[in-house]
């Protein structure tokens, strides 16, 4: 029973984890049509720059007010959308829509390997800490096991962003209009809806969604270069499980995932490697679109 | 015809190819290629300090004196050393193909790299093809010189056999109780490897100890929540992990904010390096090592290398505000030891430039004094260094604010390392047969 | 075209390429010999273009080849080259056209993913068999050539002539293939599957034959990378490795076949220089080059030299 | 009356809550020409796309020179001798007139199509003009299809359709998209010589001109049902067609 109830937590708290930087590659799937390599990228110049705002933070006297640590976090992913989001947007990407899709991976891959350098220009190779916020919520017992009261609060991040996106989405004009350009954007263009501010919105809140996964997780890691490689793996296992463009198939694959890689570990840690593969297997086997995939109209 | 541009195409780049490439190094000159981590995740914890620490020894060396005897004299035999460095990152296909570069294009005098154990084992019969006189300075598997055997390349560092024995050595000595432990090693050759070895060693010094879970999180994976939730459960009386650079920087700090530290005696095989940066983060009484009496383990340890530690170590220190871990020692040990073969093959020939032949003959079976200690090419017939190790128990001083090695044992190299002619695995399931420890 | 002057055409390329094995220096026959073994593969990719789709997991097959040859050299102590190669290409064959009729079902992203994914399987089984080497990999010794043991030069000029021949053999069987009735099938697959469906062609067997083609390159290409490398390890099935081949073959675009191989050593070229003269910097130069490319040649650059009204004339 | 060559019984079809075929029986003789009138959505081009195979009719049969053909795969119906134009011309706009229909032919070569004969010899581009030829648009031969009018894309379309050895051909609205003073004269060129070759015509189309003056026999579709199944002149003067698909009054 107290296995069940680790496995549960530890797979919720990886979910949370998983859901929050798998949903902005969904999102920018979905509107862009773009299967975004750079999402890792942008991951971890989250991490880098809310460790650098932290540090800065506390430098400037923060430890008065340590929860304005996070607002630190959620700036730093707030201050990549605005730089980045418009840059590779309108300076790049926005050039090759309605190009081939693969195509476009190789664009967002060779914008990888640039952020790749650029980081390590900027931020050099030694590792950043900003570990204050993820001690400051201090313990959870659960059982025989003690949990960081941050982890959970990663968890309630997930629940936090996923609403968003979902209300953002189905329960408000702008969202709507997001649907639309989703389903057509042709069809969206000539009804008048402005598609590039579509476009460019989209992506921003792709990039600060994926930094804003950066900077959750700086605190509980150090920050080094090569931390994006292995974002993008997983976030692309999830997507592609969930359905790619949905953003309830990112939630889903994100637990489905989560569980999974927490029973394997507890239990068949051998399989831990496999395991996000098997689930991947599995769910096209059944579902070659993904769980919740847009449905494709064939031509006629 | 398409055909025909093309193949113009195609012949515009062979000559292309065959113009470009700089001349070969001048006669007073020796040239070596550096391959090393500029960048991914083993950039920061070993490529770059190990680079930054040797192109510090290089210019100590080319200016002359600056080094106590016997390496005061300049460059290496009095030529002035010249350094083309290759980013390491990139797999081991990359790694071959810069390789014949380095040898082939830039006509290197000596090739010293490769801290991926996958690219040791992919250069040597290269090397060999080519003859070309090849340092490893870092790589830890011993499959290098026990699957194979290769005229042209040495490795003047112990092989990673030893940071895991030193390890159930250390817990042996210190008269650790140890009724059951645990492993969460990284998921590839290397951490399953240091698993292998710590078992064995274990099952040989603490025969009744219960093996609990080993865990191999992927390589960078970053979140350690479940397997730490794991390793809490099992409540085993050591937790042992070979992990390195951000995923064991990650690793301890999940696992501290959690308590794992408190539950269990946490062992590391190779983890000083993340001592500066983690500082007062890293608990208390952990026990590690530096895969050689290397870093603090080194500065600690005083005698006859004092002077010649505090050298480099003090100019590390003025250069880049930071003391040097593990990798600039195994750099230092490559650079001196080629530095003496160098001079030895000299001596032989007459002074003149040593060929791949002399320095491969030089280097055989050589001895020389580096801040990591006595380092010796005493197995693979001669091609494959032993060195002494050390491990301690953190600890940390608050009044001066650094971390220090309580503790530390210091191990003789024929103590934790397998005698010549013996596989390293074949040696722990025998029970260290002839091993050597004061 | 006609036949004659494709022959004409394949013995000047061979002609062209045989030449390089006495101008090129030894390093630059051994980049050339690599690129070559990689263009193969790349040119299963173009082929596979031509029908519309674009596998991200070729890196499965260049390390299937990889891994045959080397388990074989290793275990049976075969080491002739051509045995080699036969091997390799069988297995892969095998394979491809066990996955070729599954991925056939799959177009644009979800193909490119899918392939993606099953190279990873393979990359992820491989580095958890640590009895052949984990992520280590594994060596493998000099090919002999029908009995023949070279080394040092000639061994790598033995290598790449060989390597030279194939790839104007696969080249002119591929050119063949491509100018042939079901060359011309696949390449309105690309355009238009329903039409092609509706004239009585199966879209599906289109695309497991374009598949399975990849497949054998990819294994070819494995073979002779591994064999002049002397080593393989799981990396050969990484999603990099793939992504690499993909980048080839954009570069080089779907239209003329010598353009891959040209493709294939520039990209070596440029990753080699700029790896030494910017050694920290060089992800930033391939990435900037890589952008150049797609920007400036949508075509590849094949589209420098033929033009898509040239194939009819 | 002549053999019946397409047979279609008690075929029923429905999308969800919308019903898109009810009870279809047709028969249809070898070497006539029918049309199918309706308005949009009355269940005509569901009707093309079952026996062509796109789509699979929940019950019903469809049998073809005696056999069942339902369910079959499109590559399959084709290759016995059902072929279809569609109501946009489906063609391949990456490649040339003759290429598109080179490929036509490539795929109606002798048996399975080869690796290694060149699809462009000079058997082959000879084949495929003279088809072109026959629908005369060979002198638009090395144009590629987005410089074409409509038309010519609507004969192409044809024209590659009767590559193989047709049987029966459905004509999916061919003058939709096409310049009112073309229609005639391509209705002409097309009946003319699909005629020719005694193929068996069924075409989709909204001009009662063109109905009655090609057709021999009309089905009038209207909400997933034929309504009326006679000669042109009959269907046209039945008051339920009036009423539900001609709008003419009555």
């Amino acid at each position: 029973m107290d296995l069940v109830a680790t496995i549960l937590v530890d797979g919720l708290i990886y979910a949370g984890w998983l859901f929050i930087v798998s949903v902005g590659l969904t999102l920018v799937f979905g509107v862009l049509n773009i299967l975004n390599i750079a999402h890792g990228s942008l991951y971890a110049i989250g991490a880098y720059a809310s460790a650098s705002l932290v540090g800065l933070y506390f430098a400037a006297g923060g430890d008065a007010v340590p929860w304005g640590s996070y607002a630190a976090l959620i700036l730093a992913a707030v201050l990549v959308a605005l730089v980045l989001g418009p840059l590779l947007e309108r300076g790049l990407l926005r050039f090759f829509y309605g190009r081939d899709e693969v195509l476009n991976v190789l664009v967002t891959y060779a914008v990888f390997l640039i952020l790749e350098d650029v980081m390590k220009l900027i931020w050099g190779v030694n590792p950043y800490f900003v570990y204050e916020p993820y001690t400051l919520l201090g313990d959870v017992e659960i059982g025989p096991l003690f949990y960081v009261g941050y982890d959970f609060a990663v968890i309630g991040a997930a629940i936090v962003v996923g609403l968003a996106v979902w209300l953002t989405l189905n329960r408000t004009k702008i969202g709507k209009i997001v649907l639309a350009v989703i389903h057509d954007s042709e069809m969206s263009e000539t009804m008048g809806v402005n598609v590039p501010r579509i476009y460019l919105g989209a992506f921003m809140a792709g990039a600060f969604l994926a930094a804003l996964g950066g900077a959750l997780t700086a605190p509980m890691i150090s920050v080094t270069p090569g931390l994006g490689v292995n974002v993008i793996i997983v976030a692309f296992a999830v997507v592609i499980i969930g359905g790619l463009g949905s953003v309830p198939g990112a939630a889903i694959g994100a637990v489905m995932v989560g569980i999974s890689r927490a029973a394997s570990v507890h239990l068949v840690p051998e399989a831990e490697l496999f395991i996000i593969y098997f689930v991947m297997a599995i769910v096209l086997l059944f579902r070659p679109e993904g769980l919740f995939a847009k449905t494709q109209a064939r031509k006629i | 015809m398409k055909s025909t541009r093309m193949g113009g195409a195609l012949a515009a780049l062979t000559v292309a190819a065959g113009l470009a490439g700089p001349a070969a190094a001048q006669d007073d000159t020796f040239k070596i290629g550096v391959i090393t981590f500029l960048s991914g995740q083993a950039a920061e914890s070993f490529g770059v300090p190990a680079w930054n620490g040797g192109k510090l020894l290089v210019e100590m060396l080319n200016e002359g004196g600056k080094m106590p005897a016997p390496y005061d004299t300049k460059g290496f035999g009095g030529l002035n050393i010249e350094v083309v460095v290759v980013d390491e990152a990139g797999g081991a296909t990359k790694q071959v193909q810069e390789f014949r570069n380095l040898v082939q294009r830039e006509e290197v005098d000596a090739v010293v790299g490769y801290v991926s154990s996958g690219d040791c084992l992919a250069i040597p019969p290269v090397a060999d093809e080519l003859k070309a006189f090849t340092i490893l300075y870092d790589c830890g598997t011993p499959r290098v010189f026990e699957d194979g055997s290769f005229e042209y390349v040495f490795r003047t560092a112990a092989h990673a056999t030893m940071d895991n024995v030193s390890l159930a050595r250390y817990l042996k000595s210190r008269n650790f109780d140890v009724p059951s432990f645990a492993g969460l090693n990284q998921d590839y050759a290397w951490g399953q490897d240091s698993w292998a070895d710590f078992t064995g060693s274990m099952a040989q010094l603490f025969p009744d100890a219960e093996v609990k879970t080993a865990l191999f999180p992927k390589f960078g994976a970053g979140q350690y929540g479940t397997e730490i939730s794991a390793l809490l459960r099992e409540r085993a009386a050591v937790v042992h992990s070979s992990n390195w650079g951000g995923d064991l920087q990650g690793f301890l700090i999940q696992a501290t904010a959690r308590g794992l530290h408190e539950r269990s005696q946490l062992a590391l095989a190779a983890g000083d390096h993340v001592i500066p940066q983690l500082q007062d983060k890293m608990p208390d009484g952990v026990i590690l090592g530096a895969r050689g009496v290397n870093g603090l383990a080194a500065k600690a340890r005083g005698g006859e290398l004092q002077e010649l530690t505090d050298t480099l170590w003090d100019a590390y220190e003025a250069e880049y505000g930071v003391f040097p871990v593990q990798a600039p020692f195994r750099m230092w040990q490559a650079l001196l030891g080629l530095k003496t073969a160098v001079e030895k093959a000299m001596a032989d020939n007459g002074g003149t430039k040593p060929t791949d032949e002399q320095l491969a003959a030089a280097m055989k079976g050589l001895e020389w004094d580096a801040p990591s200690g006595h380092i010796e090419m005493a197995l693979a017939d001669g091609h494959q260094a032993i060195q002494p190790n050390a491990i301690g128990t953190t600890k940390w001083n608050a009044e001066e604010g650094r971390m220090e090695l309580v503790d530390v044992e210091y191990f003789d190299a024929r103590c934790v390392n397998p005698p010549e002619g013996m596989k390293a695995q074949e040696w722990l399931a025998q029970g260290f047969p002839g091993a050597k420890c004061d | 075209m006609m036949r004659s002057n494709l022959l004409l055409s394949a013995f000047g390329a061979f002609a062209v390429l045989a030449a390089g094995s006495v101008i090129l220096p030894d390093w630059a026959m051994f980049l050339f010999a690599m690129a070559l073994a990689k263009g193969l593969v790349c040119l299963g990719i173009v082929g596979m273009m031509r029908g519309g789709l674009v596998s991200f997991g070729q890196g499965l097959y260049y390390c299937l080849g990889a891994y045959t040859a080397t388990l074989v050299a290793g275990s049976f102590g075969v080491s002739d080259i051509f045995l080699l190669t036969l091997l390799s290409a069988g297995v892969c064959l095998l394979v491809g056209a066990a996955f070729g009729p599954l991925l056939a079902n799959y177009r644009g992203i979800f193909f490119a993913m899918l392939s993606l994914a099953l190279s990873m399987v393979l990359y992820g089984s491989l580095s958890k068999m640590s009895f052949i080497g984990g992520t280590d990999g594994l060596n493998i010794a000099a090919p002999t050539f029908l009995g023949w043991a070279p080394e040092g030069r000639p061994l790598q000029t033995a290598l790449y002539i060989y390597v030279t021949a194939l790839v104007v053999i696969a080249g002119t069987l591929m050119r063949i293939f491509f100018d042939s009735e079901q060359g011309l099938i696949t390449l309105a697959t690309r355009d238009n599957e329903l039409r092609v469906e509706y004239l009585g062609a199966s879209v599906r067997n289109v695309m497991s034959y374009t598949y399975v083609f990849g497949a054998v390159l990819g294994g070819i290409g494995g073979t002779i990378a591994v064999l002049a490398l002397g080593h393989v390890d799981p990396e050969f099935a990484f999603w990099t490795t793939s992504g690499e081949f993909v980048f080839v073959a954009i570069l080089a675009g779907y239209l003329s076949v010598p353009a891959v191989f040209v493709a294939a050593i520039i990209l070596e070229m440029v990753r080699s220089f700029s790896n030494l003269y910017f050694p920290n910097t060089w992800q930033l130069a391939l990435g900037i080059f890589l952008l150049a490319v797609i920007v400036m040649l949508p075509n590849g650059l094949g589209s420098l030299v033929r033009r898509r009204k040239e194939d009819a004339t | 009356m002549s053999q019946s060559v397409l047979d279609v019984r008690d075929v029923q079809k429905s999308f969800g809550a919308v019903t898109a075929a009810q009870d279809i029986s047709v028969s249809v003789p070898e070497g006539a020409v029918y049309s199918l009138i309706g308005t949009n959505g009355a269940g005509k081009t569901t009707f093309v796309n079952m026996v062509t195979g796109y789509i699979k009719p929940d019950s019903g049969s469809i049998t073809f020179g005696g056999r069942n053909i339902t369910g079959l795969a499109p590559r399959q119906i084709t290759r016995l001798g059902i072929h279809r134009s569609f109501q946009i011309a489906q063609l391949c706009n990456e490649l040339t007139v003759e290429e598109n229909m080179l490929v036509a032919g490539a795929i109606h070569a002798s048996g399975r199509p080869s690796f290694l004969r060149s699809a462009h010899d000079a058997r082959a581009r000879e084949r495929a003009v003279a088809t072109l030829e026959r629908f005369r648009i060979a002198e638009h031969r090395h144009r590629l299809i987005p410089e074409l009018s409509g038309g010519v894309k609507k004969l192409l379309d044809i024209a590659m359709a009767m590559a193989g050895d047709t049987k029966v051909m459905l004509l999916d609205e061919p003058t939709s998209g096409v310049a009112a003073d073309e229609k005639f004269p391509i209705m002409d060129l097309v009946i003319e010589a699909l005629r020719a070759e005694g193929v068996t015509v069924i075409f989709v189309e909204h001009d009662m001109d063109i109905v009655t003056r090609y057709s021999e026999r009309v089905l009038a579709f209207y909400d997933g049902r034929i309504i009326a199944d006679d000669a042109p002149d009959e269907v046209l003067s039945d008051a339920d067609v009036r009423r539900y698909v001609t709008g003419a009054p009555a």
